[in-house]
């Protein structure tokens, strides 16, 4: 198939998608309208919960299935690239140069990957108050470590990096999330249902019966899983050779 | 629409989008100058928007990028270092333009919110994206000069 | 007018998007790309979705870009050792 | 206004789609499907939105005070932002397979090989 | 290690503890015993790896 013809079918193709799109558009409810059946509900299933932040309500008790669901994907997708990238018979590893960083810079990722990481943490604890969450949280507490990288150079992040603890520390918090689920069938009531612990005070740290467990779980399994991942995309991209002549 | 919105909405129909034409065309030096300083532009604008819709909740998002959006700028400058030591990505004027931006931002936010912890959390913010936009600015006009195979 | 933000952050959006189409080399697309997560964080906040919006620039400011230059560092180096 | 962020989200995918299938580099082709990505948050999110409302976290608001925005639709975009970064991973870790493999990033290229 | 070093090392990693634990009563709204509790155990994480940050990048 030669280019262009490729590009005539794309055209075509892309009209079209275009105009049922643009119909499609204007026959969904009218942006910032009143309607929100679900969106009331979620809320006031939340606040009978005592969970001050909705959307955690929604993603760790309402929809917590769900979200097993899409760990399950984040912890695939990360399996996937250890297992793509890991080190080829023909490839062997080689040192990198110890560089030199301006001394503003040294400085600054040293001031600030306690901060970040600090960040981080707070964000993942105060899921269920404010906005925030395992999701978000783990993400920053994980870029906080690679400070180290960018302010220094690969082997001072390895040297705080011990990767094998974070891949066990990454299956470890996957598994503990379903084990919190599993703890509501022993209960009696059903998977990852929330009725296992008392709600507690409306917005404070200990409010929300499992939510702020499962929160916390997520923040491990994506802090974890990211730092897995960028372990083995450095390796790929600063250690790894190739052999020559091969 | 109040007051905050208003100069929220200006300052990204201003600032972000002369970013955005900056690190959509021109010359790799002038990319990088105009990715940093989109952060503090729309770093800004969120903490302006969370006064505007009254949430203090809101300032969490303006911390995050204060944080993280220097560390974007120095994985750039890191990793294009071989490329940007030919066209030093030097603009200081414009950095401390910005700065100024920032800083004005920050001080109308902690009189507006009065002493006390908010105020606290604000100056927070504030010291970090200035000193990171500053460091980050440093780091693109030749921080990483002997970074060569790491 | 109440809405005028919300117009700003998604013409900024749907600029940047066409944006980091339009430029071709990975690199200089990661920059688009790190832009795009900016002003997505920002649509969100007018959406009223903080939490969305903490996510997106959690991931877009610093983990995107930097997983992107990565790859294109490995891929830049192969090039040049095949080249020799 | 009615329509207008549902556009935007159909010219964010649209935009993307055409990136992805002319693209000359696969590191790019995985670029412009983070941007196809994006077009689904901001139309979920400008479904859920509705005027004068704000979020519905009450760390710092009474409930009942103001009106809400839907928080399922931004739970369900929240999720994937996340996950999504890490299938992006995923595809640009077989980019690099690819590379590997072929010695080359160019799709075109690719096919020919396979040819 | 001697008593000297020990010394500067736990001085370092308390003047870190404390102001990463000034941090997070920056950034939380309502104090109480459990954010107290998690506060000081966050701080102790953050000063923890900063040291190491530290000792990792002046290693050589």
């Amino acid at each position: 198939m030669s280019r262009f013809f490729r590009l005539r079918v794309l055209a075509f193709g892309g009209a079209g998608l275009a105009a049922l799109l643009v119909a499609a558009c204007f026959d969904l409810p009218g942006f910032g309208g009143g309607s929100h059946p679900y969106g009331d509900r979620a809320v006031r299933a939340s606040l009978a919960r005592r969970t001050a932040n909705v959307i955690s309500s929604v993603n760790f008790d309402q929809r917590a299935y769900d979200t097993l669901g899409e760990m399950s994907i984040l912890f695939a997708a990360v399996l996937g690239c250890v297992v793509l990238l890991r080190q080829n018979r023909d490839e062997h590893r080689d040192r990198p140069e110890p560089t030199e960083v301006a001394l503003p810079v040294r400085r600054y990722a040293l001031l600030v990957l306690p901060v970040a990481l600090v960040t981080g943490l707070y964000v993942i604890a105060h899921g269920q108050l404010s906005p925030g969450g395992g999701f978000q949280g783990g993400v920053v507490a994980a870029t906080a470590l690679h400070l180290l990288y960018l302010g220094a150079d690969y082997g001072a992040l390895e040297r705080v990096r011990p990767i094998g603890v974070f891949e066990v520390t990454d299956s470890l918090a996957a598994c503990s999330y379903l084990v919190l689920g599993l703890a509501g069938v022993l209960a009696g009531t059903a998977f990852l249902a929330n009725t296992l612990l008392p709600y507690g005070t409306f917005n404070t740290l200990s409010s929300g019966g499992t939510v702020p467990l499962l929160n916390a779980a997520i923040g491990m399994e994506v802090a974890s899983a990211v730092v897995v991942l960028l372990a083995r995309f450095l390796d790929q991209a600063v250690e790894i050779e190739e052999e020559k002549g091969s | 629409m109040n007051g905050w919105i208003l100069a929220a909405t200006v300052l990204l129909a201003g600032g972000a989008g002369t970013a955005l034409w900056g690190v959509a065309t021109g010359p790799l030096s002038r990319r990088v100058v105009a990715q940093n300083l989109s952060t503090s532009v729309v770093c800004a604008s969120l903490l302006l928007l969370a006064q505007g819709y009254d949430r203090t909740a809101y300032v969490d998002l303006g911390l995050l990028l204060a944080v993280l959006g220097p560390v974007g700028t120095l994985v750039f400058a890191r990793l294009l270092a071989e490329d940007l030591t030919d066209d030093r990505a030097a603009a200081w004027g414009l950095t401390w333009t910005t700065v100024g931006v920032d800083a004005a931002v920050v001080v109308a936010l902690c009189v507006a919110a009065g002493p006390g912890r908010a105020m606290v959390k604000l100056l927070v913010v504030g010291a970090l994206l200035i000193g990171g936009n500053l460091v980050a600015s440093r780091a693109l006009s030749g921080g990483f000069q002997g970074v060569r195979g790491g | 007018m109440a809405d005028a933000v919300i117009v700003v952050a998604l013409l900024l959006t749907a600029g940047a998007a066409t944006a980091a189409v339009a430029v071709r080399d990975p690199a200089r697309q990661a920059l688009v790309l790190s832009l795009l997560g900016l002003f997505l964080g920002v649509v969100f906040t007018v959406l009223q979705a903080p939490d969305v919006g903490l996510s997106q620039l959690a991931v877009g400011s610093a983990l995107t870009p930097l997983l992107i230059m990565l790859s294109v560092r490995k891929v830049r180096r192969r090039g040049k050792e095949g080249g020799k | 206004m009615h329509v207008f962020p549902y556009l935007v989200a159909v010219w964010i995918f649209l935009t993307g789609c055409y990136g992805l299938a002319t693209s000359r580099n696969l590191i790019h082709a995985v670029g412009c499907l983070a941007v196809v990505q994006s077009s689904t948050y901001v139309l979920l999110l400008a479904v859920g939105y509705r005027d004068g409302g704000t979020a519905p976290v009450f760390s710092d608001l009474k409930p009942g005070a103001r009106p809400l925005v839907d928080p399922v639709v931004q739970a369900l975009a929240l999720t994937d932002v996340v996950v999504g970064a890490t299938v992006t991973a995923l595809l640009l870790a077989l980019v690099l397979q690819i590379a590997k493999r072929h010695g080359t990033v160019d799709p075109d290229e690719l096919t020919e090989l396979r040819g | 290690m001697t008593g000297r070093t020990a010394l500067a090392a736990a001085a370092e990693l308390l003047a870190w503890w404390v102001a990463l634990a000034l941090l997070w009563l920056v950034f939380i709204s309502t104090v109480d015993t459990l954010e107290r509790i998690v506060g000081a155990s966050v701080a102790a994480i953050g000063a923890l790896v900063a040291r190491a940050g530290r000792r990792a990048v002046t290693w050589r």
